[in-house]
Order: C-alpha cells, then structure tokens, then sequence
C-alpha cells in the first residue's frame, strides 16, 4: 500500500526540524491551525448528479448564502475540496464521479444528500442506480431527505466543518488506505469498462498500486 | 467527416458549470467555432418506466413528480389525468382550481430558476441570486400548501391530497404583487440589459415551418410566431374559463424566447389572480377513490397533455386491467429540444453561445431520459 | 373530425374516438409507412409528437403507437399497431419527422426493436449495456439489482413485503402463543405455589 | 532598500487580500445576502497553500506561476506608492512606464506557458481568449498613457506625480484619458463585460482549470499584489498619488469600488464584442482626449 | 565540408577586425568608372551583423549534407552582403545587390519543396527591386556625373525637387521590396516559407537587413536627415516624411502581426512576423533624430539575433520530425527540452519583454516616437506589440505545448547539438544586451555622428537613458532573476505534494477521459477566432495576392493582344508600327 497519502499535516521534514528545536508541541498547534483554515474554506465542484441539485441553487443564493461560511463553487475538480453527490447515481454518473473524485486534490470530502445514496431511496429497484454509495467512493457526511431542504444542506456544512476542525480521520484517508477494496467494486459495478486512474494502477494493487 | 479534420474535441458536461442539470454535449471546435454537436444524456436515468410497471398507482404517484426536478407538478397532473381518464374518475370543481393553480405557481417558480439560469449563462451572476431567492417564495407557499418544497405529491387521481389552508390565498395575492414588482426590476437589470441583447439576438434561431413539423413545443414555438400552448388548444381543468393570452414573439431567437417567458410569467400572474378571486369556498377536494390494492386500471390507453413551464408534455398510459400499470410513457419537452434542435442550432455557432441557447430551449435533463 | 374518419373510411380504417381531443387508428405493419405518409401529406398531421411502444408479453407483441397532431395541435390521433416480439423490426420514420430518429433509438435500446434503415442506432441513456433490454417486461429488475449491488444491511427494502408480513404475522402469534403458554405456566406456577389457597378457595 | 521591498510586499499583499475580502463582501450586499468575513480570501490561500497534494504537468507547469508571481511582484516595486516621501519606492527609478506596461502581461505570458503544459484544451481556449481580449483592452489604455506621457514629456512615473502637483491632477484635466483607462481597468481586473478568459460557463476554468493547491495558491495571491499595483499605478497616473497611507487606501478604494460597480451590473460580452466595443467607444474617447493633449495641451 | 567552409566564413572577420577602421580601396575600371569600398561605420556594423549571421549559420548547417555548390554559393551571397555594406559607389553597391540577388535565387531553387511559382515571384520583385535601383542610379548620375556616393550627396542638394522627390521614392522603393514593406511583400512569405530552412534565417535577419542598409545610406548618407527636414517640412514635432514612412512602417507591422496569427505553418508565421518587425524599424527610421536612427539600429540588431534563433530553431524541428505545420506538431517540449528554452527565450524577445534585449530596442523606438510627439504612430507600434503575444504564443504552444498530435513526437529526441550551439550563443546574447542595455550605445554613437545627430547619452552599461525616461536594464534582469529564485524557493519549501510528470491524459475534462485518438491540440483553431472581429477581419480578408493576381491577369491579356500582331495580317501590323514610329517622330520634332 502506498502510505505517503496518510501523513502528517506538516511536511516531515519541518516537523523534523521543530522537534530538534523542542517545540514539537508547536507542530500541533499549527496542525489545529491549519485544520481551522481549512474548514473555514471549503470549494465545492459543480457537479449536480441528481435531484439534490435543486436545492443547490437555493443554498448558494442570497436567501441561504452559504458562502458566509467560506463555502463556495468552483468550476473544477483540480480545486475543489468537497464534492456534493446530490441524490441517486446511475451508473453512468458513477463513473464520471469516480473520475472526479480522483482529480480532487487531498484532503477532500464527499457529501451527499438524500436517501438515494445511502440505500437506493425510491429507486432502490431501479436497474441503473447504484444502491450503496460507499461502496465505491467514501462518504464524509450523509444529508438526508427527499429532497434535504437547504438548511440541512447546511447543517451538513457545519457538520463537515467541524470534523475537518477536529482533524477526524476523513474519507479520502479510509479511499487511499483501503483502494482495493473500492477498485473492486467499482469494477464489479462498471464492469471492464472502468476508467484509467492515473494515480493508481490498479491493475497492480498488489505491487504497491502506484502508476 | 473531412471538415472534421484540424478540429479539437471538448466535452460540455457533465462536470461542467455551463450545462443544464447532468447532460453533456460533444462539441467538434475548429478555433471556437463548433462544426458538430452530439448530445449525450443518461447520467440520470431511473428507469421510470420501469418503476412504475412494477408498482400500484398509488405507490407510483409517489415517485412520478421526480421525473423532472425543477417542474414535478406536471408530471403529477399528467398522471392523474390519465388514471383519471382510464378510469372515468371525475374531479370536482374546487380540487380542479386547486390543480390550476398549483399547476400556475410551479410555472411561475420554474420561470423564475430559468431566469437565474439565463442569466447565469452570460456571466451576469447578480440575476441568478435574486431570482432564485425570488423562486424560493413561491416554495414556502407549496411548503403550506402541500407540505413539501420541491416535491410536492399534491395532485392525486381523483383530486388533490389536502385543502387550502387557511389565509393561504391572502399569501399568494401578496406575492403576486411582489412578484409583478420584481418582473419590472428583472426588466430593467436583465431583460433590456445591453448585453444580454447584444448577446443573445440573432443566436440560436428557429425557424417556424421546422418548428411545427419537428414537433417543438412551448416557448421555441410561440417565440418563432406559431401561437401553440395546450392549455387553449386542449384546454384542461379550468383553463378554459380563464382570460390569458398566449405571448408570442416572431423573431425566433434566445432573446425572443427570453421576452416570451417573461410575458407569461406575468399571464401567470394574471391567472393566479383569477384563481383566487374564482375559488370556491367549500367542496370536495379528493373524490372516492378505492382502496390502495383495489385501485386497478382497465386494459386500455390513453394520451395526456399539460403545458409545462417550458412546453407541452405528455403521457402514454396503458392499463391492463389489474392494479399495476402496463405501460408508461413520458415525452417531455426536452427530448426534442435536446437532441434534434441543439445539435442543429449549434453547428456554426460559438462555443460561448452553448450555455446560453441550451438554457434557452430550456432542457432538463431528467425528463429526457427518465 | 368527421372528415378525418370519413377519409379513413376510405382507407378501410376506424377512428376511435376517446374523448374530445383524442382519436385512435389501428393499423396493419405493412400498411403503416403509407398510412403515415398519407397523415403526413394529406392529412394535415405534419407533427410527430411522439412514439411509445407497449409490450404486452401476454400476446407476444410490442404495440407500437405513432401520436400526430396536425398544425393546430388541438388534438391527438394515435396510429396504433402491433409487431412480433421477438425479432422485432419496424421501418424507421426519419425520413418523415426528424425527431423520429431519437425516439427509435431510445426504443431500440429500451425495448430490441430493430430498425433497419436507421442511420444512427448508438446508445442512448445506457452505456456498455450487455443484458437484456431493460423495458422488455420480461427483464426482471429486482433479480438484476440484486445480482449487482448488496444492500445496506440495515435495510429491509429487498425482502418481500408478502413473506415479511407472513413473518411477521407468524412471530405476532408465536408471541402470543408465548405469552398464553407463559401465563398458563404462571398461572400454574400459582396453582402449585399455592395448592392452599386454592383448596382453601374451594373450601 | 530590500527591507523597503519587503514592506512594500507586504503591504500589498494585506492590503490586496483585503480587497478582495471587501470585494466579496460588497458584491454580496448587492446581491441581497450577507456575504463571507472580510478575511475569507485569506483563508482560502491558506487552506491552498496547505493542500497536501498539487497537479503537476512538469517544470514548466510548475515555474509558470512563478513566472507570473515575478511579474506581479515585478510591477509592485517599479510603482511608486508614495507621492511626497520617496519611502516604499526604492526602485522606482529603475524602470519606466513602458517597463509597466509591458511587465503586466509578461506574468500572464508565462502563465499561459504553464497552462500549454498542461494541455487542457479549456485552457488554452482560455488563453486565447484572454490574448485576444488584449487587443482590445491594450488599446485604449495605451492610449490614455501616451496621452499622459506626451502631457508629461517624460515616462517616468514619478515626474508624471509631480507634474499633477503643480499642474492640477490629471483626472481633471485629461478626464477623457481616465475613463478610457477606467474602462480598460475593468476588463484588467476581470470584471464583467471583460471577463471572458475564465468565463465558467463556456470554458471550464479557463487559464485556471489546471491549477491546484499551491500554484493556485499562489496565483490567487499573486493576483491580490498585482490589483494593488494596478490600482496604485491608476491613482498615480490620474489622481496624483497617495501623500499618505489613509489617502491611499481611500483612492484605491474608491478606484476599487467604482470598478466593482462598473462589474456588477453587466453580464459577459463574447471576445470579439468585447474587442469590438473597445476598439470603438473608449478608443474613441480616448483618441479626442489623446487629440486635446497633442493640440491644446 | 562544413568546417572547410566555416573556417572560409571566420576568415572576412578577422580581415575586417584586423585591417578594419579606416578600408578605403578603389579599382579604377575606367577613366570615369572607378570602384571603390569604403568602411563607414554604418557599414562596418552591417558587415560584422551579416558576416556573424552567416558564421552561425555554418555551424548549424553541419549536420546537413549539404554540397560543395550550395556552400559556395552561400559563401558567395555572404561576399555580396560585404560588397554591399562597404561600397563607396553605387555601381560598386549595384554589382553587390545583383550578386546577392542571384546567388540568393540558386539557394533557394535547390529547396526541396519550392515550387516554381514562388520561384518566380523571388525572382521578379528582386529584378523588380533592380529596375528600380537603376533607374535611380541612372537619375541621379545624370546629374552628378558621378557614382561616387559623396558627390552624389553634395549635388543632391542642387537638383530640382520634383527629381529629389523621384529619387527617394524609386531608392525606397527597391529597398522597401527588399525589406518587405506591405504591399511589396508579396514575395517574402512564400520564399521565407519555402526556402531550405536553415537559409531562411538567413533571408529573414540578413538579406532583409541590406534593405534597410540600404534606406540608411540613402535618408541618412545620401540625402541627408538633415536636407530631408528641409525638402519636407515639419509636422509636430518631427517631419513629414518621417511621419509619412512612420505610418508605412505601423501599417505594415500592424497588418502582418494579423496574417501571422492566423498562419498554420510554422515558417510562414515567422517569415509574416519578419515582415512586422522590419515594419516597426521602417516606422522609426525616417524621424531623423537620435532616437529613431538608435532605435532601427538596435532594432536591426536584436531583430537579427531573434530571427536567426526562432529560424534555426524551427528548422532543427522541421529536420527532425519532417512535420511544419503547428497542426501536426506539438507536445515536444519534454523530448525536446533545450530547444524549448531557446524558442522560449527567443519569443521573449520577440513579444519585446522587459528582461530581454527585445524591450531595450522597443524602447528605443518608443522614445523616439514621443521625443517627435507621434502619438499615433506610438500607439500604433505598441498595439501591433500587443497583438504579436498571440502569434509568440502560438509559436510556443504550437510546437513544444500541447499534446503530441501524432505518435513520432511522442519519442522525439532532441535535436543534434550543431544546432544547438548558434541558438544557445544566440540566447546568451539576447540576455546580454538585455543585461546590459547601454553597452550598445557605444556603437550606435559613431554611426550617429556620421549621420551629424547628436550622440546619445550613456550612464553605465545597465542603463538605457533617454530625455523622457530611462529604465536599468541589469536591475530588472537581477531583480527578476531574484524575485524568481525566492519565490520559487518558497514554493518548493510548500511539502504540497506536487507528484511530477503526471500522464498527460490526466486532465479536467468535465468527468470524461480523454483516449489517444481524441484531438487535444488547439494548434489550428489558434487565431481563427480573429476573423471574427471585425477591424482584424477587414485586414485578415484582403490580401496583395488578389492586387498581383490582377496585375498578372492584365499583363497577360495585353501581351495576348500584343501577340496577335505576329499572327495577323502582316500588312495591318506594318501600318501600325509605321504610324507609331511616326507619330514619334513627330512628337520628337516638336519638343
């Protein structure tokens, strides 16, 4: 397994040098400080997968404004931190979000809204939804509801926040640790016509899985 | 292909802020001129059809409004007008007002999200935070009204779920006002804004002999000067005791399409206005209707039209006879508008102009694929 | 309308007529391209609004229905007709409506029906689809969901709501059952703890 | 003079991020919500520079930004700040007007050497674009400094200050001049009806698409020094300068605010619009001011 | 054979640096003819320009296998450059002009891809080019008596006007063909495009410098900037006729920086952006102040060194991958990472970047037109700048950005080291005089006091001073090189994991990928948007080919008609030619 993904917050060898001076402790603190930025700025990649995307709107415009906590859209994944999956995926959906989610930059999170992605909501006899979402990327913070009104959207903001505030062990740490498990699936899922990861061979898994 | 050959390939969606919901649009660019487009949908598809074969009508009428997610009201009333006309229910007269004028508000709703979204796609980023704040407003009347903001599972076979609340019309009849006030500002900031018209005339047009024969719908027509809306034509519920005009426009452009939304947010208006003063004050809102399991459809079909916020839409339904549905079919607005149209408006055109004329024809994604 | 009918008399054919703004021919397959060509050019249907197929498994057909409108669009007439289920084929209509060539595909991959003159059969919601078409009633969803994703444990969605009810029912009388059998047995345990009593109570 | 340097990066870069976060803020007000802290731009360079992993195409997509970091930091030090005292401008004397001119798009030009790197089609498309709009926007603004340079006789900055001390500022007598450069500022600020490089819904990203973590990073703050260098190079050729650090924050503030306005109300022109447009209108008020300097003064 | 030949290139260097200074040869052909070769400065910096030109060009050519005849005749055209810059006569410099001419016009026939259409069109505008010069030389000898360039330039002033108007129009004109004006540059595009690579750097920085040699010796020596203020009057603060040359030269620069954005091929654009930048050095020339001539001087030389980089460098690409379209090539600059860095540095200077030589000469330029208070022409020049960022861009992203847009790029190796070694020097000296904007001044000032301008000020080798301004050029080089050095320091400091040499598919892509055969390069859709503004459009739509087209049409119809006479009535054509011949007669009795 590649482990460089799961490390410090602080490059090691700044963490090196503060420990020789004995301020080890400082290295914390500006973890903790660190993590306060980032939950304070959170980009969010304009991606509507579903019917969430209705809600959208309203929580990003002037009546629920959730840029008044530092959450904004951007048009990229490469600079978005957090990927709001709002509502059921098809299968065809997946696929394009898994390579999105890739092209996000660590430390990034996953949201999603309503019961869709937690156990296939409405559709969970429909051929072309998938049923259990963290099956195939790892999810930070589910918002429920059909649809989850923009203050629940919000309310899982806060929530987000404040885990990244607490520096809890995020999703995309449990997706590098445990990517065969979530390779797997996804390739049980999409069958063989799953999309090059250019951070990851996974065809080699076993040698360490970096391309 | 041969005038294919120094082109470079982009992808407008589905990951992309310039696309309506989760489609995408292949675009074959030479400098940023596109010489092809192709449309893709399927990122949203349920399967609908399917799902609803597979369930009585009344545990399908709980998941038909999420055919199209901006508009679900259509889809309700579709649905119940063709249990309805399968089964030879008749609906009283207020549940009939009720059904006009939710149908009326979700139209003024949805115009309102078109607007931030044409806006939005020229980069006039204040319109959008209005409007759809505005949009919001007419959600918290649905929220009274029937409990849920964006879905509301209101218009049942047989009527609607509950009555008005009280004091609730009082509330429309403020908004409306409000509404009628905000549309002059929108006017000025938006409508006759310089850009928007330098941008927007002569782009995207349509002409009106192929927008009859290609079975275009809506607003695409009416802007081209071909005065269709099936609320005269086949008229339903009480839209034929009611005074509207149907705002038409010649120029068949996104601009003209813009001006015609606009009108008819304000015949909306009007519409509304009619309804309250018109509604009954007592009635039966949900006529008797058997029992969940003994709900059943007789082996029949039928075809059903509403005129949506962007167009007419309609259903197929076929009953077999049992209480599970046969078949049902959903051709929304945007399948043509989607395929037919946009890959014909886009050659030639500029990549700067796909947000805007795709918002124009006022696709939505879900309904194409269901 | 009377003029419709009476020129499709002429055709030797029926119109139905639903209700005020809906109208129903059923045609003949090999009759149908120059039927719609007639709607088309003399009739005044120059719109295709829409085609939906129906699969009545029962029979063994697809029915097929072609919805026109003419320029007023102030009703509908449906022209209605039935191919064989399995190799299904129909002619394309393209030719005549544009817009024709989407719907087909959409009825190519959701139902199999095959169309040979059509120029452009790719795929159209689905993607790297392998099974059977999906709307065909015989594709049976549930099976297919279950064969590709595990539930959330938790959940109880993927069970039969019948054998459920059953259980439930069952475990409803057992506890019953139970409860009877437990109160027999304290009620007996009474009866022996308190023989006394009870004789004394006879007494 | 390094220390000098130093300061005068530092300032900028609070002053500039502190625009920004007033930017925000204003702009939200407009819109009718409440808007993010005045800081928020500053947590989001933070949070940026903290990404634990960044894109990278190679060295060139890596010195791109660095390039256009240089440029920006370039252009701050060759402004003078100060009208009276001659602190904070240690190396005024070393460059010229047209070293500033040309300084300005010497960072975007190494930029978009990254963003080819990248091979993002977005990118370049955005690139172009934001070349092509220089055709545009370049003009009337050239004019507008011939103008004041032919009013002046000397391209030197610092001599052009002076003049307005004893000859009144220049915004009063070549107002012709200023708004053509208004105009043209708007669109260096990419504001709306210019803001056709990185226009989301028609190309991605634009020029940005690729970048990621630190280079963007470093191109959000690079873009705050560079603002402030531009609003202070605008309230030096037209207002006279700054005599302190209260005047200069309310003249580039109000330079500042009436750019945001200009911006707010208008929505995106296509390229050649734009390019159209500002060969037409504002090279014409520009050319009659440009002809007033030349014959009357 | 190419070290044989380098060596023959080295030698005319030392001669000059050896026995240079004070050359003043003649050979008395007859009594009244006699050549003669005299060393002016303006000369002596034309010859060492041209002579190092074609040394570094011999170095590149080694891995050529070019014939002995094509050396020679090199090495022939490079003697005629010589005779040209140092001749003392015009029948010496006419002799060098016409060796040139057609020495140049074998080079090229023995191009690979030249068609005989260009061929011809080199050909014509060079005899064009000729015709005119005699014909001036012719005038101006009637009334002088003499071909020596002195007695000319002393008499000059004596003759009438409209004859002194005449003669600058017809020097100009022949020089202006030579230079590329628009209008004239009918033959440039295609013979730079089309001529073997490494000679078109050649044709591009030097052989289009004899042009402007050649309006020096005639507004400078001949008639004198001076006699020119007379003749013409003033306008501003400078004259009407360097006014009237400075909107030629704008036009034209504005006018080709277009056509060059729009070129697919890679040596047309370059040869298109030739034609501009002489266009900014004919703009100053005619001013007649300090300035203007230091600016076209520096401009020539910096115009010189970044041809001759941006040439070599596209021909070692073109030998490389056999590919010169910037729709077939792209995504080399990791296989080919040096030659990057030298176009790099090369459009630097081209786009006129502060760093660089390129802005010192601009800059020049740039004072002359505000010193003369050409405000136009000024913004003219700095506008045609502005939009020459688009075709610098397009050069680079062309060929070294991008994606590879066919599999051989993709195992590129880099290009052999002959070329590398001009372009490298090349790129040092465009740094140096970037460095060190003032160390020119100190050969500028005798050229200017040849020409009786005042000479201009120097304040140290790193600063370029003027009366409007000035700007220290090692400061902004250190400073830039510093700022760079910090910041790129701190940024790698930054432990954000920048993982290098990410898969180049592996781009944003709103959700899809991107396969091998999806086309990525934005090579030639680049400037196509231009056409549709509508002032570019306007210059983009016309062109001087359907004017030539025309004229060719025209000529060809008139000698159809002239044609009929040998197979006409043999007795109709006698009475004609009778009457004209009489009609001359009479024409001659009565006059």
């Amino acid at each position: 397994m590649e482990s460089g993904f799961h490390g410090s917050d602080l490059d090691s060898s700044l963490k090196c040098k503060l420990e020789e001076s004995g301020m080890a402790n400082t290295h914390a603190i500006m973890e903790k400080a660190v993590n306060w930025f980032r939950s304070r700025s959170i980009f969010v990649v304009a991606y509507g997968t579903g019917c969430g995307a209705i809600e959208m709107p309203p929580t990003f415009t002037s009546r629920y404004d959730a840029e008044r906590m530092g959450v904004v859209g951007v048009a990229t994944p490469r600079q978005a931190d957090l990927i709001i999956l709002s509502g059921y995926l098809a299968y065809k959906t997946l696929r394009r979000v898994i390579r999105t989610y890739e092209q996000m930059q660590r430390p990034k999170y996953v949201i999603t809204l309503g019961s869709c992605p937690i156990n296939g909501g409405m559709y969970w006899d429909s051929y072309n939804t998938i049923k259990k979402l963290d099956d195939y990327i790892p999810v930070d913070v589910y918002v429920t509801g059909c649809m989850p009104r923009p203050e629940s959207v919000i309310e899982g903001f806060v929530l987000l926040q404040e885990r990244i505030k607490n520096g809890e062990k995020a999703g995309w740490q449990k997706y590098d640790e445990n990517l065969k498990f979530y390779k797997d699936n996804q390739k049980r899922v999409l069958g063989g016509h799953i999309d090059p990861s250019y951070e990851t061979d996974w065809y080699n898994l076993e040698n360490g899985g970096v391309a | 292909m041969s005038d294919l050959k120094n082109t470079i390939k982009i992808f407008h969606g589905p990951q992309h802020p310039g696309i309506t919901g989760n489609m995408s649009v292949e675009l074959d660019l030479l400098g940023e001129t596109i010489k092809r487009a192709q449309t893709h949908v399927g990122y949203l598809h349920r399967g609908f059809e399917k799902l609803v074969e597979r369930r009585t009508v009344v545990q399908a009428f709980t998941i038909v409004c999420r055919i199209c997610v901006p508009e679900p009201d259509p889809n309700e009333e579709n649905f119940a007008r063709a249990v309805e006309n399968l089964t030879g229910l008749e609906i009283s007269e207020k549940a009939k007002y009720i059904r006009t004028m939710i149908l009326e508000m979700q139209r003024l709703a949805t115009q309102f999200l078109w607007m931030g979204g044409q806006a939005g796609s020229i980069g006039l980023g204040l319109i959008p935070q209005w409007s759809v704040c505005d949009r919001d407003y007419m959600l918290d009347l649905f929220e009274e009204l029937t409990g849920g903001r964006v879905y509301h599972m209101y218009a049942f076979p047989g009527g609607v779920r509950r009555d008005i609340p009280d004091g609730f019309l009082d509330k429309l009849s403020d908004l409306m006002n409000y509404y009628e006030k905000r549309i002059t500002v929108y006017n000025n900031t938006f409508f006759d804004n310089t850009i928007f018209k330098s941008r927007a005339i002569g782009v995207g047009v349509v002409n009106a002999d192929e927008a009859l024969k290609n079975g275009y719908v809506g607003q695409t027509l009416r802007a081209c000067g071909i005065k269709r809306d099936v609320r005269r034509d086949m008229p339903y519920l009480k839209y034929d005791q009611l005074e509207f005009d149907i705002p038409t426009r010649t120029e068949g452009d996104v601009y003209a399409r813009a001006l015609v939304r606009r009108d008819e947010m304000l015949q909306s208006i009007r519409i509304l206005r009619q309804i309250i003063k018109q509604m009954p004050k007592d009635g039966e809102i949900l006529q008797k209707i058997p029992k969940h399991r003994k709900f059943k459809l007789p082996a029949d079909d039928t075809y059903v039209q509403t005129e949506s916020a962007r167009g007419a839409m309609s259903y197929y339904m076929a009953g077999d006879g049992s209480e599970k549905i046969r078949r049902m079919q959903v051709r929304g607005p945007s399948l043509v508008h989607a395929y037919t149209l946009l890959e014909k408006l886009l050659v030639d055109s500029q990549l700067a102009d796909v947000a805007m004329t795709m918002n124009s024809l006022g696709i939505c994604p879900p309904e194409i694929e269901r | 309308m009377i003029d419709l009918s009476s020129k499709l008399e002429k055709l030797s054919l029926e119109l139905v007529e639903k209700n005020a703004h809906l109208y129903k021919v059923t045609v003949k397959l090999e009759n149908l391209e120059s039927i719609l060509l007639s709607f088309l050019n003399e009739f005044g249907y120059i719109t295709l609004d829409s085609i939906n197929c129906r699969d009545d498994l029962e029979e063994g057909l697809f029915t097929i229905t072609y919805c026109l409108q003419t320029e007023k669009r102030d009703h509908v007439v449906m022209v209605q007709t039935s191919i064989d289920r399995e190799n299904a084929t129909l002619p394309s209509m393209h030719t005549l409506w544009p817009q024709a060539e989407i719907m087909e595909r959409e009825m190519h991959e959701m139902f199999g029906v095959d169309f040979p003159t059509h120029p452009s059969l790719i795929d159209f919601a689905l993607e790297y689809w392998e099974h059977m078409p999906p709307m065909r009633r015989d594709f049976d969803t549930l099976e297919f969901v279950n064969s590709m994703n595990p539930f959330r444990d938790q959940r109880g969605d993927n069970l039969d709501v019948k054998v459920e009810m059953k259980k439930r029912r069952e475990e409803k009388k057992a506890a019953k059952l139970k409860a009877e059998q437990e109160a027999a047995a304290k009620l007996a345990a009474q009866e022996q703890q308190n023989p006394d009593s009870e004789a004394q109570n006879n007494e | 003079m390094i220390f000098q340097i130093i300061l005068l990066i530092m300032l900028a870069y609070v002053v500039g991020f502190i625009y920004f976060g007033l930017y925000r803020n204003i702009l939200a007000r407009i819109q009718g919500r409440y808007g993010p802290t005045i800081y928020q731009s500053f947590y989001d360079s933070i949070k940026l520079f903290s990404k634990k992993n960044t894109v990278n195409y190679g060295w060139m997509f890596y010195l791109g930004p660095i390039i256009m970091a240089t440029g920006a930091v370039l252009t701050l030090i060759l402004v003078p700040v100060f009208s009276d005292s001659d602190f904070l401008r240690s190396a005024t004397s070393q460059g010229n007007l047209f070293v500033l001119l040309y300084l300005m798009v010497l960072g975007p030009l190494g930029n978009a050497l990254a963003v080819g790197t990248g091979g993002n089609p977005f990118g370049v498309m955005g690139v172009v674009r934001g070349l092509t709009r220089l055709i545009g926007l370049e003009l009337p603004f050239y004019i507008a400094v011939v103008g004041l340079i032919i009013a002046a006789n000397s391209s030197d900055i610092v001599h052009i200050i002076d003049m307005q001390k004893t000859g009144g500022l220049n915004i009063i007598n070549h107002p012709l001049l200023f708004i053509a450069a208004m105009i043209s500022m708007v669109g260096f600020f990419g504001e709306s009806p210019f803001d056709i490089p990185g226009a989301p819904q028609e190309v991605y990203s634009g020029p940005r698409t690729e970048f990621s973590g630190k280079f963007l990073a470093l191109l959000m703050s690079q873009g705050s020094l560079f603002a402030f260098a531009k609003l202070v190079l605008i309230i030096d050729l037209f207002l006279g300068g700054a005599d302190s650090l209260w005047m200069l924050v309310l003249k580039t503030l109000a330079i500042f605010v009436t750019i945001i306005f200009i911006g707010v109300v208008y929505g995106r022109y296509k390229v050649e619009q734009a390019v159209d447009f500002l060969m037409k209108i504002p090279t014409l008020i520009a050319l009659l001011g440009l002809a007033r300097v030349i014959w009357f003064g | 054979m190419n070290s044989i030949f380098l060596l023959l290139n080295i030698l005319p260097i030392l001669f000059l640096y050896q026995f240079g200074g004070d050359l003043h040869v003649s050979f008395s052909l007859t009594k009244d003819f006699t050549l003669s070769l005299i060393q002016t400065p303006l000369g002596t910096f034309f010859a060492y320009l041209s002579l190092i030109s074609f040394l570094l060009v011999t170095v590149s050519q080694k891995s050529k296998k070019l014939s002995c005849n094509y050396y020679a005749l090199q090495l022939l055209l490079s003697f005629a450059m010589l005779i040209i810059v140092l001749a003392g006569d015009f029948i010496t410099f006419f002799i060098g002009w016409e060796i040139m001419t057609w020495s140049s016009y074998f080079i090229i026939s023995k191009s690979n891809n030249i068609d005989i259409k260009s061929l011809q069109k080199y050909i014509l505008f060079s005899l064009a080019s000729a015709f005119s010069l005699i014909a001036a030389i012719v005038i101006s000898y009637s009334f002088a008596n003499s071909f020596d360039f002195a007695t000319i330039s002393a008499s000059f002033k004596s003759m009438p006007f409209d004859i002194q108007l005449t003669l600058i129009i017809l020097f100009s004109l022949s020089f202006f063909t030579k230079a590329g004006v628009i209008g004239l540059h009918y033959w440039v595009v295609d013979t730079y495009s089309k001529a073997p690579d490494l000679f078109s750097s050649i044709l591009s920085a030097v052989m289009s410098k004899m042009g402007i040699y050649g309006l020096f010796l005639i507004y400078g020596n001949i008639v004198g900037y001076q006699e020119l203020k007379i003749m013409f009057g003033t306008i501003l603060n400078g004259t009407d006729f360097g006014y009237t040359l400075a909107w030629i030269g704008v036009a034209t620069s504005i006018i080709a920086t277009f056509k060059a954005i729009t070129q697919d091929e890679v040596k047309r654009l370059l040869a298109y952006s030739s034609i501009a930048q002489l266009g900014y050095i004919i703009a100053v020339i005619g001013f007649g102040t300090t300035y203007g001539v230091a600016g076209a001087l520096y401009h020539t030389l910096i115009h010189t060194i970044i041809k001759l980089l941006l040439f070599i460098n596209v021909a070692a690409i073109i030998a490389q991958t056999g590919k010169n379209r910037f729709s077939e090539l792209g995504g080399l600059i990791y296989r080919t990472p040096v030659s990057f860095v030298m176009l790099l540095i090369g459009i630097i200077g081209l786009a006129g970047m502060p760093p660089l030589g390129g802005f010192a000469s601009k800059f020049m330029m740039y004072n002359a037109a505000i010193n003369t208070k050409f405000a136009l022409i000024l913004i003219g020049m700095l506008f045609s700048g502005a939009a020459s960022f688009l075709y610098c861009y397009k050069l680079v992203y062309g060929i070294y950005l991008g994606h590879p847009t066919s599999k051989g790029l993709e195992t590129q190796k880099e290009v052999p080291l002959s070329y590398l070694i001009p372009q490298i020097i090349l790129a040092l000296l465009l740094v140096l005089t970037g460095a060190f904007p003032g160390a020119f001044v100190k050969v500028i000032n005798p050229i200017l006091t040849q020409f009786s301008l005042k000479a201009l000020p120097y304040d140290g080798v790193g600063i370029m001073d003027s009366a409007v301004g000035n700007f220290n050029g090692l400061f902004i080089m250190s400073a830039f090189v510093a700022f760079f050095v910090l910041i790129l320091l701190l940024i790698s400091r930054i432990k954000s994991k920048a993982k290098n040499n990410i898969n180049r598919f592996d781009i944003s892509y709103c959700g899809e990928v991107p396969s091998k055969d999806t086309s990525l390069h934005y090579g030639f859709g680049f400037g196509t948007e231009l056409h549709r503004i509508k002032f570019v459009n306007a210059i983009l739509k016309r062109s001087t080919a359907t004017f030539y087209d025309a004229l060719a049409l025209q000529t060809k119809r008139s000698s159809e008609l002239l044609s009929r006479m040998y197979y006409g009535n043999i007795h109709n054509t006698m009475i004609i030619i009778l009457l004209f011949f009489s009609a001359l007669f009479f024409i001659g009795v009565n006059s």
